[in-house]
């Protein structure tokens, strides 16, 4: 079997100027859509949908699926598909609350670390040494973390003050902190709710209010990562050993060494995430805590077309949703589905301008039936608003899995000296 | 019966104690169901019991709870407590074997039975008063409540809420909001999401908030800690835990049900040869459901406290009808 | 002819045996390590399994994992990695309970009715996956994980009370279904308990997989298309039509796995209905081998570790934690994957080392005849 | 430069892998500058100074050409600025005009290789390994490596460079070493040395000649090609107005370097890929639009190029793999069309198999993947010819197989010809092209450039029609001794203006 299944884009070659939009282009991109969220908010008056609160709430909520997305990237940049990254955070959990709230937060993110590149390096072993299915292999480490944890819960945590077979003691804070004076100054611009402007501030306002040293760390893993990956001499080998290990073999790299390499760093970072998620999102571990992240990490990999760029793209879509949800979804939700509507209404006259009418009338028709929709509604139903971070997925995949990119050789067995 | 066929060959013991069977993810939530294991607790040092408490397997059915159920209940624990609605088939099927064994089920008054006692709670009164307390408290007339899973049961919650504070104060918005649509998503677990709602509902200038939402509301009075706001606890006296001792000054009251004590009641009820049986609510009239009254701040307060009272009597002599969704 | 069938069993045992073996013996060093007897717990485990109405128990709870991994095992065959087999569970049962509860036909017309509901229902939430991956490409491992989770928003929004929700107590329902949709089952005495009727629908399910897969041309091609995606297409199997119909059966069969309890048992789903069945399906497919006979052994293996540690927990003088069985079932599917993988490429070498060495032994006999042939 | 002749599968490209450490010997030494030498891995080997531009490339498509050079000796000029001013400076010393930063996907075969040879010099290599560089290249390009070749040789450097084309061979190599069934059976010098005699000691026998008998062929044509056209991804043409007919009892050969259309032709013979226009006909019917299913239950045989990937399932039975492409036929199946697999039906005609085409088996049981190369293409054989088809493509029906399954296989193809079947022929073996066909066309570029006649014809003649140095009908030029052509000697075409004839119905 291989496990050449996700996202096998069909599209082998697509023509050089379909594959990348350049820089002017995605900007003026980006400001259209920020320019029309404005005004969408002014029409409908949900400020919740740009404001500081929210950002930064989405920022938090993104950085552990963005950590596992990294994991992934990692994974499979070398060829190794992770869907085990579940697992690997659950791991991370786990270790990350049982060394945090006996020696500080800090070491329980190292013990996190290493907990994930624990279930990494069984993953490795099943994946690398033996050619197992990638995902075969990965639905087993998602189960045995699990057990483990939990496992290993009763014997530690169900004794501790605090602490029950299901939770940890509480682990002590790494704290947060503003950008002083720049963060009040940018909530104060949010809040006056100003076309554009209050929303740029509120934009950037979460990303410097209520920071975690931990959220800046993350964040900061994502250039990185893409620095190593594709500026250093390491990240060059690694990637060659996920589009052409028999190539880079055939060039004196050691597959196996960049693989097993990228896979535990994969852990690593899944760790990272649980660790995140046990020690900065909540004080505490807790039974069930990942809560199916890891999965998603994947899926925003898989979004983000195995770039760290689209990958961050992605979680934080995840995150800004989940944080919608959250934070009085119904009416913000409301709101964006008139975003969506007028969204729709460019994507119809950009398929004329292309003369691709059948696509352009459909796409008009579900527009108007968004326009409908929202004028004949005040709030969209709770459960709406809880599956949309999914729906969005699915939406944005289906109209973009055939551009995506996955490394060519991703989830393909390989054994030393076996190339033709 | 066959006691060879079964796994649960009766036991000699008599008086073991009582056995609590939990749903999943009930034991160690630090509200609800630890309440239960408290009233176990109590039992045991009172009686000398050596009473047990048992948790589920993920994703079982009735059969298996009917099961847990059975067994407990030839082992000689009486009496057998289901903690949780989901109980409810498993006790009502097992009550019918078991004439001679008490059992109880928390949350749910489906069955009929001469030897089950529904344990049921009017959470609805009790957060009449939380929201009493809320609208006389908010100075931004912006008020929130914070579910942790959108089901029935914390339906009443809010229900009971929202009227209190409509009845005391015209004018006031309740911003509601449920953390998930099902427990397995970890609604009622996961205090990160609960904090993460508070502080939505604190950025659109609410400064009273009331959560039902097991543990997840930890993470609720920790924003509400953090921004210097008022939080209503839930189930126990939240104000007196430990692990929130921290936060405790924005702790205003809890909106209590007294799970406890009823768990308590039924042994005690059990042991003195009366067992309980039929509907068995605890209410504002009975106390099973109040507010705590620890935070002194609350206490204090004059013209709050003779609102409250005013409510109660209201309650208790039916001129005040409290919705339960 | 006969000695190569004997090996081939012996190499299709071996792979689950050494798995077994090795998975228990790292339980011990696990139960070793953590201070407990590294023994006893089997011993408490089987003694549970002996008593009838744990024999119950175990048998219905594998005959709904059976019909899951089923579903998932059908997806492995072709290299489809169905993940969504849950959200299609919980959908094809929640659908199925609605129409029970709302549709009153008589038994034999209500019963295949509501077969079909269930079976409708999870094809066409596979079927939305199968689509997005022939049209649109995308992978249907993401989009089955992406469906899940609308899935359990959609189940939550159709049980609201506005649409179809009754609420039943605190809990939240479809509403109990009509008697004539009851699946009786066979009551083994009050302190056994009943075995599900549709227990049969498991074991009917299982003899169908395998006749379709390996007796019939649409098997074959599934087959063919799991083993080299490039050879069927070139020996005629239409790749993207093969997709979609695997995944609608697949998600049919996913739908109906929820049923045995519904009809057997509960007669409503609510909030209570057990969740996570599609994950652990996954499991269990990959410890049968995708093969009807292996997913039923591994089925009731799983759902004795489920339904016979509980009771470690109470055990008497010493308890032990239950969730050594949740290590023991990932232990045992990681050791079935590991082993499974070396047993059968060891066993590849060992057939080409045979076929060369029989061939060597032959022409050694027949030397003159071969050369006639070398030479023309 | 040394040269490395040998059959398909003779061990050459095995030979230079140890050499070049990626496989490890089970005996014997290898000696660099008279020092003995092990190589654990390629690095071993490239510190050594060895490089090898493998016959497959070894690229990675989703790099760029400087990541894809600098890749694994990243010490030497890092990875950025200064490894693009080599890689600049060694292309413009050997007039390779690579582009540092263009992503390799976007090259064509001939930039690939010499992106492939300047990996190989940008790691400094004294010694040299060439497996098979010309099988891709036209004829300007092979002059133009040998230009860079010689200019390698002349700075000190050794070659060791593998071909199958044997006029090359003798025209550049210093010395030739001839290798069959994986030993070294002679040597030889070009100075003296015919390509027949080349070939002979390739082979290790008298070359076995696929005579053509009588002709068989009818004026009922079976198969008909109208104008076919089939692009790319982004509108290039890979098929570009191909027009033939197959006529019953009739074997047509088509020539041509791999990589010119072949594989996507029966691609869409097959219907594998639609054709973006013109149209097939079988036997009258139009089949263009047909499913692969329908085109093989109507009769079209399939012997596939890579019959791992395309005509077995390597890890299940004999028997299944003989149902494999005839799933809807009897004895494999039966009910309407063929719902209900027939195992038993299958099994014993396995054997008859087996049996017939003299395939070594100790069972049908057995997977696939454990018979060798040849007697997997004998039961493939077998299975096609079973079927009866009216229209057989087969691609290299005899690669890898013995002088002797070779022979059978012939047989077999020539024994349903005479029945009336039609054959595509595809073979890289022009000898065996030029012996079974009764009609000879070029595929060259995704066009059919030039016709031959068979009976006439000479390998060399066609060779050149290959590179596209001639085009239109080609005649055989009478020269010096009829047998031993001079090596590279060039046909003189007579080339007519038009490009892609009409086919004459015989
Ligand atoms: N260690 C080994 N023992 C036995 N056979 C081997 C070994 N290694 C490779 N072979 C087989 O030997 C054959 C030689 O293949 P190789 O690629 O070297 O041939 P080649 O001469 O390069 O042929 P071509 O001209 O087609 O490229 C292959 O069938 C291969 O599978
Ligand atoms: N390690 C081994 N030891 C012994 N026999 C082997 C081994 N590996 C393969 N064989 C057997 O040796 C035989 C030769 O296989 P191989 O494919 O190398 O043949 P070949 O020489 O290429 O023949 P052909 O010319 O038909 O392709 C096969 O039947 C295979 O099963
Ligand atoms: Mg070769
Ligand atoms: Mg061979």
């Amino acid at each position: 079997m291989s496990a050449q299944t996700i996202a096998k884009p069909q599209a082998q070659q697509p023509g050089k100027g379909k594959r990348r939009i350049s820089l002017p282009v995605l900007l003026l991109i980006i400001a259209g859509v920020l320019v029309l969220t404005s005004v969408v908010r002014l029409i409908t008056g949900a400020d919740g949908i740009t404001s500081t609160g929210q950002m930064s709430t989405a920022l938090r909520l993104a950085v552990p699926i963005g950590l596992a997305g990294l994991g992934g990237l990692w994974a499979e940049r070398a060829g190794v598909v992770n869907i085990g990254l579940e697992g690997m955070m659950i791991l991370g959990t786990w270790f990350g609350a049982w060394a945090g709230y006996q020696w500080g937060p800090w070491v329980g993110i190292a013990f996190g670390i290493l907990g994930g590149c624990l279930g990494a390096v069984l993953h490795a072993i099943a994946t690398v040494t033996f050619n197992v299915n990638h995902i075969v292999s990965g639905v087993a480490i998602n189960i045995l973390a699990l057990g483990t944890a939990r496992y290993l819960s009763k014997f530690t945590f169900e004794e501790a003050p605090g602490g029950s077979s299901k939770q940890s003691p509480p682990i002590d804070s790494l704290g947060t902190f503003d950008i002083p004076g720049l963060s009040g100054w940018l909530d104060t611009l949010n809040q006056k709710h100003w076309f554009l402007v209050s929303d740029i501030a509120g934009l950037v306002g979460g990303l410097v209010t209520d920071l975690s040293p931990l959220t800046v760390i993350a964040v900061a893993l994502v250039p990185a990562s893409w620095w190593i990956l594709w500026r250093t001499a390491f990240g060059l080998r690694l990637r060659s050993c996920g589009e052409n290990p028999v190539a880079a073999e055939s060039l004196g790299v050691n597959v196996y060494k960049y693989k097993y390499l990228a896979v535990i760093i994969s852990g690593g970072f899944a760790g990272l995430g649980g660790a995140f998620l046990s020690i900065v999102a909540s004080n505490v571990y807790l039974d069930g805590q990942t809560a199916g992240r890891g999965y998603i990490g994947l899926a925003a990999m898989i979004f983000g077309n195995w770039m760290p760029g689209g990958l961050a793209l992605g979680a934080g879509l995840f995150g800004y949703t989940d944080s919608l949800n959250l934070r009085g979804g119904t009416t913000n939700v409301h709101a964006l589905i008139l975003l969506l509507a007028i969204l729709l209404v460019f994507g119809a006259a950009y398929l004329v301008w292309k003369k691709r009418y059948v696509p352009a009338v459909i796409t008009a028709l579900i527009s108007a039936v968004m326009f409908f929709w929202y004028a004949d509604t005040d709030e969209v139903p709770r459960q709406l608003v809880t599956a949309a971070p999914y729906i969005v997925t699915l939406l944005v995949l289906s109209f973009s899995a055939q551009r995506l990119r996955m490394p060519k050789a991703d989830g393909m067995p390989y054994r030393r000296g076996q190339g033709k | 019966g066959s006691s060879s066929s079964s796994s649960s060959s009766s036991s000699d013991s008599k008086g073991k104690g009582l056995a609590l069977a939990y749903d999943v993810g009930g034991k160690g939530d630090q509200s609800f169901n630890d309440a239960a294991t408290a009233g176990m607790d109590k039992a045991d040092a009172e009686f000398g019991y050596k009473s047990t408490a048992v948790e589920p397997q993920d994703g079982e059915s009735d059969a298996d709870k009917a099961q847990r159920l059975e067994q407990l209940a030839k082992q000689g624990y009486n009496p057998v407590i289901g903690v949780g609605y989901a109980y409810a088939p498993a006790v009502k099927e097992v009550a019918a074997k078991f004439p001679k064994v008490t059992f109880g089920v928390v949350d749910d008054e489906q069955i009929k039975a001469d030897n089950v006692a529904d344990m049921v709670f009017t959470e609805e009164q009790g957060s009449y008063l939380a929201g009493v307390t809320a609208a006389l408290t908010t100075k931004t007339n912006v008020v929130g409540f914070v579910g942790g899973v959108d089901i029935p049961l914390i339906h009443k919650f809010e229900a009971g809420y929202k009227q209190g504070v409509e009845d005391t104060k015209k004018g006031v918005t309740v911003k509601s909001q449920y953390l998930t649509e099902t427990a397995q998503e970890g609604g009622f677990a996961s205090p990160d999401k609960g904090e993460n709602a508070a502080e939505g509902m604190i950025d659109s200038k609410a400064d009273v908030i009331y959560a039902a939402a097991g543990l997840s509301g930890q993470g609720v009075i920790k924003a509400a800690a953090a921004n210097k706001i008022w939080a209503i606890g839930v189930d126990s006296d939240q104000y007196k835990q430990d692990a929130l001792a921290k936060y405790k000054d924005s702790i205003l009251t809890s909106a209590l049900k007294d799970v406890a004590g009823a768990v308590y009641n039924l042994a005690k009820s059990v042991k003195d040869g009366k067992p309980e049986t039929g509907v068995v609510r605890a209410d504002l009239a009975s106390g099973g459901v109040g507010l705590a009254d620890s935070n002194p701040v609350f206490k204090d307060n004059a013209t709050l406290q003779e609102a409250l009272k005013k409510a109660e009597a209201g309650i208790k002599d039916g001129s005040i009808k409290v919705k339960t969704s | 002819m006969k000695k190569f069938d004997k090996e081939r069993l012996l190499l299709a045992v071996a792979g689950p045996v050494i798995a077994l073996v090795a998975a228990i013996a790292l339980t011990s060093v696990v139960l070793l390590a953590s201070g407990r007897n590294p023994f006893e717990p089997y011993g408490l485990m089987l003694e549970q399994a002996s008593f009838s109405d744990v024999q119950v128990l175990i048998v219905n709870q594998a005959s709904m994992y059976y019909i899951a991994a089923l579903a998932v095992a059908l997806g492995f065959r072709m290299n489809l990695f169905n993940i969504g087999v849950d959200g299609q569970y919980r959908l094809g049962a929640m659908m199925a309970a609605a129409v029970g509860a709302n549709v009153s036909l008589p038994s034999f017309l209500q019963i295949p009715l509501l077969l079909l509901v269930a079976m409708l229902t999870g094809a066409f939430w596979a079927g939305i996956a199968g689509i997005l991956k022939v049209t649109r490409g995308v992978s249907e491992v993401v989009a089955t994980i992406m469906l899940n989770a609308i899935a359990t928003s959609l189940i939550g929004w159709l049980m609201l009370s506005d649409n179809w929700g009754v609420q039943v107590g605190n809990n939240n329902t479809t509403g109990v279904m009509k008697e004539s949709g009851w699946f009786p089952g066979i009551d083994l005495g009050a302190d056994v308990g009943e075995i599900y009727g549709l227990v049969f629908l498991a074991v009917l399910l299982g003899i169908l997989y395998w006749a379709v897969l390996n007796r019939t041309r649409f098997g074959f091609d599934l087959r063919a298309t799991g083993e080299s995606e490039s050879a069927a297409a070139a020996s005629g199997v239409d790749a993207k039509r093969m997709v979609l119909i695997s995944m609608l059966i697949s998600g049919g069969v996913a739908g109906m796995s929820g049923l045995p309890l519904l009809l057997g048992e509960v007669h409503t789903y609510s909030l209570s209905f057990p969740a996570g069945l599609g994950f652990t399906a996954i499991g269990i497919a990959l410890l049968g081998r995708n093969n009807p006979g292996g997913i039923a052994f591994a089925a009731l293996l799983w759902a004795f570790l489920d339904k016979a540690s509980p009771a470690l927990d109470y055990a008497t003088p010493v308890a032990y934690e239950k969730e050594i069985a949740t290590i023991m079932q990932g232990l045992i599917v990681f050791a079935v994957v590991i082993s499974y993988e070396a047993v059968r490429q060891w066993g590849l070498r060992r057939q080409q080392r045979q076929v060369g060495a029989e061939l060597a032994a032959a022409a050694a006999d027949n030397n003159t005849t071969q050369k006639e042939v070398a030479a023309r | 430069m040394h040269a490395l002749v040998g059959e398909n599968g003779a061990g050459k490209s095995t030979l230079m892998k140890i050499l070049y450490g990626m496989q490890k010997p089970d005996e014997g030494t290898i000696a660099v500058d008279g020092e003995q030498v092990a190589f654990s891995s390629p690095a071993d080997a490239i510190a050594r100074g060895i490089g090898m531009v493998h016959q497959h490339f070894m690229l990675a498509d989703n790099l760029t050409v400087l990541e894809n050079v600098v890749l694994g000796s990243e010490k030497l000029h890092g990875i950025g600025g200064g490894a693009r001013r080599k890689i600049k400076e060694i292309s413009d010393r050997y007039g390779l005009s690579v582009r540092p930063d263009a992503l390799v996907e976007d090259l064509g075969v001939a930039d690939r290789q010499r992106v492939e040879i300047l990996k190989v010099l940008y790691r400094g290599a004294r010694t040299l390994i060439l497996d098979e560089p010309t099988a891709v290249l036209v004829p300007q390009e092979v002059d133009a490596l040998f230009e860079n070749l010689r200019e390698l040789k002349s700075e000190g450097l050794a070659v060791i460079f593998i071909s199958h084309k044997l006029g090359e061979v003798l025209s550049v190599a210093d010395e030739i070493t001839v290798i069959r069934r994986g030993t070294t059976v002679g040597t030889a010098v070009p100075a003296d040395t015919t390509p027949r005699q080349l070939a002979e000691l390739m082979v290790g026998s008298e070359l076995p000649t696929p005579e053509t008998s009588e002709s068989t062929v009818t004026d009922r044509p079976v198969l008909q090609v109208d104008r076919l056209r089939l692009e790319a991804e982004g509108g290039r043409a890979v098929l570009d107005d191909i027009t033939f007919t197959i006529h019953a009892g009739e074997v047509l050969g088509l020539a041509g370097v791999e990589g010119n259309g072949q594989t996507e032709l029966i691609e869409a013979l097959i219907g594998l890929r639609s054709a973006d226009s013109g149209t097939i006909a079988l036997a009258g019917d139009e089949i263009t639009a047909w499913p692969t299913r329908k085109r093989r239950e109507q009769g079209v045989g399939y012997i596939p190029e890579d019959r791992h990937r395309h005509g077995l399932l390597l890890e299940a039975p004999l028997w299944e793999n003989r149902i494999l492409g005839h799933v809807t036929e009897k004895p494999n199946s039966k009910g309407k069309r063929g719902f209900w697999l027939d195992p038993k039906g299958a099994q014993e005609d396995t054997r008859r198999i087996v049996e017939a085409y003299d395939v070594r088996t100790p069972g049908i049981d057995v997977t696939a993947a454990s018979l060798s190369g040849g007697n997997q293409q004998k039961l493939i054989v077998g299975r096609e010819m079973t079927h009866k088809p009216r229209f057989l493509i087969a691609a290299h029906p005899t690669r890898g197989v013995d002088v002797g399954a070779q022979a059978q296989i012939w047989d077999q193809i020539r024994e349903a010809r005479r029945e009336g079947l039609a054959v595509l022929l595809i073979s890289a073996d022009l000898d065996e092209l030029i012996g079974l066909s009764d009609t000879l066309r070029v595929i060259y570029n995704g066009r059919l450039v030039a016709d031959a006649d068979p009976a006439t014809i000479t390998p060399e003649e066609l060779g050149s029609a290959m590179t596209g140095a001639a085009t239109g009908h080609l005649e055989h030029v009478e020269e010096s001794t009829g047998e031993s052509t001079e090596a590279g000697a060039e046909a003189s075409p007579e080339a007519s203006a038009d490009t892609a004839p009409e086919d004459e119905a015989r």
